[in-house]
């Protein structure tokens, strides 16, 4: 194996000398070193970006895009060479088209809000799946409900691998117009076939969305290689503060299409009767940006960098293989999803016996053992499941095998304690 | 570990819910749900002389959510129903006797807010505002 | 004088210790300390508040309202407490009217697309003024052009008052359904007559949408005693981090108004066809929301009470005195705006003879003086009083009198320099 | 104070600027506007035997933009039209000679891009994509 699971030795990574980059491990929760195994929720940040932001606020800090003066070039600055990062680290063809927005939440928004609106109506469909986030998936709820448009959802077999064989009929019923997807799912770990459902949108005409949400944290992610028309993430996953996400989209339609909020800095002029828009990507970034954020997301790639994406992949990949062995020793645990580790994610769901999740994760909380239990914000594909909700432990690169040792000692302990 | 969380009273009442099931003839019934954990609960309730005749409730959810409904039931058999409709919260949470975090207070008070919508409901009362729609992440069925 | 101006006595402000508390304030610019006369832009940043932050990530970050395990159980409780603080600053009737943003002009956009959308239509009124800032005046002219609704702006006087004489005509040509207005001009300081405009907003049923981007940092701000609708506000004004805004909204308007942004979070249930919301305030924040810098405006805001917003108030009002004095004395410089400091707040635009407003910035920055020069997002303003361009200098509780001492003395250069 | 920044012979041209003024019979001309300062600048240019044979200025703004320009219209003079509509931002900002800001070299080069639009106009050839009204800040009128 290329990486190093036992967390000591080389090559690869070691999460054991990563973990000390990260000041929340050395918090004990009830007596006990943390065992964070929810990171496909929200990172954590090593000292290095929260460095970067303290230092900025400390040194640089005022508006961006307005002040003349030596803080305000520096800050102008800063922000605009974390949105040169940001291209960077996914390989978009220009900086244009990087705008920063609040979360994966927002870009995707802003996409159905703006594009969206502009090219559905009735006739027309748009596409996405039942491993969706409630993230992609309302918003298209939403847009299909105000243009008359239709909204279709590809279905997965029981263990949530995407189906692809309603494609030709979908492609029958009226003109499909966008196909929103996940790059992998963050309930099961499971990754669709992206380039396949690229390859059908093109011959459809159809843009494709793609929540990326779960996949630029912990791996080489290029929007040219990949074709989409837009990617959107959180910088919270990528151990970047909240606050600030990307969309990235392809700038001949960006710049094609009307801006989402209004205000400051997104205009060129404005008189009483009449506004002209600025250009990319400042048209789409309303008001005060979240700057201060945007330093903290150039810090967090630099480190991400530094470590190595492709490392970072593979030490997830071998972590999660390792889990699912550790998992399978475990009296009366399911796996919910693909039981092997080939072509997912860092994310394992489960359930166990006929213990309620919320119980399994609070008894591990008494482990200092964090796991989610519950829909994971994907409703529809646990009721397709046949589960109200799972336990989820996700890995990252700081996530060690002792951590998943000590996962699965938690729940035998949760097997004595209910009594199962 | 400290199992202080799951304590023996809980875990038994988890195991073995007294008064589980359904009436033939409730006089009044309601159901609640948790939609952030899943939680459900169904109460019917019997009403004699003003007073809570019989209880059985059913349901599915984490052993807080299930153990609290079933210590409720036994909480309030025999009661009159205005002080069963008055029951602060605080008292379930006493008789679970553990450490519970806002989230898991939600999983606690499912039974008693359930069986407060039911009694109302026999009665013809209006819900208490802390109880509506639009004040709570519990929901009323 | 309540407040003591020479920065080193009691009672009030003593701005020369406040300064100690902003680690900005240790850095040099061309050798000189900083005079950052830039605060109606953005806020600098106490230790405290930034210390608040770090603390938050380096203990107890984790995704909120999700984790039943003892880090998310602090996280949501530390982003809840600090939907409280705001709530108490501003006197809302309750928590629930609170809803974070990103900054002011998405709150203002919020109302625009979700309030305004709902209620406007062709012959309804949108009022708005020429004092506003961009972000309070360009969602309105959007939301009139999408649904075929007049906008109107009140006029101001020569010198940026704003002018009511036209109300009665502007009751009389259709139902004004939303008096947009700022609290305070960003570009001139002056405060127009809200308390009038609210009083006759009542009149016509028409909802207030108050722009508090320039109060709620310096002054006691209380939604029930100014009898609007709606307020926002940015917290990188207020000491706090960028990245985060509020809007704070009538409970029985914003339950009866559909959500704006949608995803996680924010709804109840969700299935393949049908989606219910969420309680307020969670049904207007979608997705991950910026807890961690909800933290760090919490620390900001318990930083402002310890220090007094009357006392705040009152060191403005003292040092805008003492700069329009100083700014007197130097040859050929003519304030826009009100000439004297009543009713206005720490704010002063001025022009020099006919030299470029950037020019005279650029100059002031070699003194390590920090200004504004442009339209200061308010061209219609400028427009109206006929000038492509001021130069701005605003104050806050850090503000000294030696920094106005030494921007004049950097004008006195400009005027050398530009040989005027 | 270090005043490299507005040096003499910057203060000179804005403030004694060389070709102000307009051309009765401009064989081009073009206006360029800097929204986000406010700065503006008009230019004429005469052709004749493919090269600049006259060109004035008029506007207003900062000094940097005003000065920009009036060296601007010294250097191209009696210049092939090509090698003018050829000539980099470099060549402005060193003739300048002072630290510019990204938000100054806007001001700096606001000439320069009018120029280049007057004379493609004139040539009835297509503007260069990085002029564009999608790619830059300033705006050609
Ligand atoms: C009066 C006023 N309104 C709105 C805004 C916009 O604030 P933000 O850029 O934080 O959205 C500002 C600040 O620039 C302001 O001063
Ligand atoms: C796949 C996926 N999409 C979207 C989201 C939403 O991200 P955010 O809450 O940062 O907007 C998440 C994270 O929860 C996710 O995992």
């Amino acid at each position: 194996m290329f990486v190093s699971v036992t967390g000591t030795t080389a090559p690869g990574i070691d999460p054991t000398r990563i973990r000390a980059d990260f000041p929340i491990f050395g918090r004990q929760v009830h007596g006990q070193e943390l065992a964070y195994l929810d990171s496909a929720s929200t990172s954590q940040k090593p000292q290095a970006m929260l460095d970067a932001m303290t230092g900025f606020y400390s040194t640089s800090n005022a508006n961006v895009h307005r002040g003349v003066y030596t803080l305000g070039i520096e800050s102008t600055d800063a922000f605009e060479a974390a949105r040169d990062a940001v291209a960077q680290l996914i390989n978009a063809p220009s900086r244009r088209e990087v705008i920063f927005t609040r979360n994966t939440t927002e870009a995707i928004n802003l996409v159905a809000k703006t594009v969206g609106a502009e090219r559905c109506g009735p006739g027309d469909v748009i596409v996405s799946t039942v491993l969706e986030h409630h993230a992609n998936l309302v918003p298209w709820q939403v847009l299909a409900q105000q243009t008359g448009a239709t909204l279709r959802f590809l279905d997965v077999d029981d263990q949530g691998n995407l189906q692809l064989d309603e494609l030709d009929e979908i492609a029958a019923s009226g003109n499909v117009r966008i196909v929103a997807v996940t790059h992998q799912s963050n309930t099961l770990g499971v990754r669709p076939p992206v380039e396949a459902l690229v390859r059908w949108a093109r011959t459809q005409g159809a843009l494709v969305v793609l929540d990326a949400a779960q996949t630029v944290p912990n791996r080489p992610v290029d929007v040219q290689a990949l074709d989409v028309d837009f990617l959107a993430f959180s910088g919270h996953k990528t151990l970047a503060p909240t606050g600030i996400g990307v969309l990235w989209g392809r700038e001949e339609i960006l710049a094609a299409t009307q801006p989402f909020l209004t205000g400051g800095e997104m205009i060129r002029s404005v008189a009483l009767d009449r506004t002209s828009w600025n250009t990319l990507p400042w048209k789409f970034e309303a008001g005060t940006p979240a700057y201060a954020e945007a330093v903290g997301l150039h810090a967090a790639i630099d480190y991400l960098q530094a470590v190595g994406l492709d490392a970072i992949d593979a030490h997830e990949h071998a972590i999660t293989e390792y889990a699912l062995g550790r998992l399978g020793e475990v009296p009366g645990l399911g796996i919910v999803g693909p039981p092997d580790a080939a072509s997912r994610g860092g994310v394992v769901s489960f359930v166990l016996d006929d213990v309620h999740p919320h119980d399994i994760a609070e008894i591990l909380d008494r482990h200092a053992v964090c796991v989610r239990a519950g829909h994971h914000c994907t409703q529809p594909l646990m009721q397709r499941l046949g589960h109200s909700a799972t336990v989820r432990a996700s890995f990252y690169l700081y996530t060690t095998t002792d951590e998943v040792d000590r996962l699965a000692a938690g729940l035998h302990d949760v097997r004595k304690v209910m009594g199962v | 570990m400290d199992d202080e969380l799951y304590r023996e009273n809980l875990m038994d009442h988890y195991r073995h819910p007294r008064n589980h099931g359904t009436l033939e003839h409730p006089d009044c019934e309601a159901e609640g749900k948790n939609p952030l954990c899943g939680d459900e609960v169904e109460i019917d309730v019997e009403v004699a002389d003003g007073k809570i005749a019989a209880i059985r409730f059913s349901g599915n959810g984490c052993a807080v959510s299930q153990a609290a409904t079933s210590m409720l039931t036994e909480l309030v058999e025999g009661l009159p129903v205005e002080e069963a409709a008055a029951l602060p919260s605080q008292a379930i949470i006493d008789e679970l006797g553990i450490p519970l975090s806002a989230m898991r207070v939600k999983c606690a008070v499912l039974g008693l807010g359930t069986l407060k919508v039911a009694l109302h409901r026999g009665a013809g009362t209006p819900l208490p505002a802390e109880w509506g729609a639009d004040d709570d992440e519990l929901v009323w069925g």
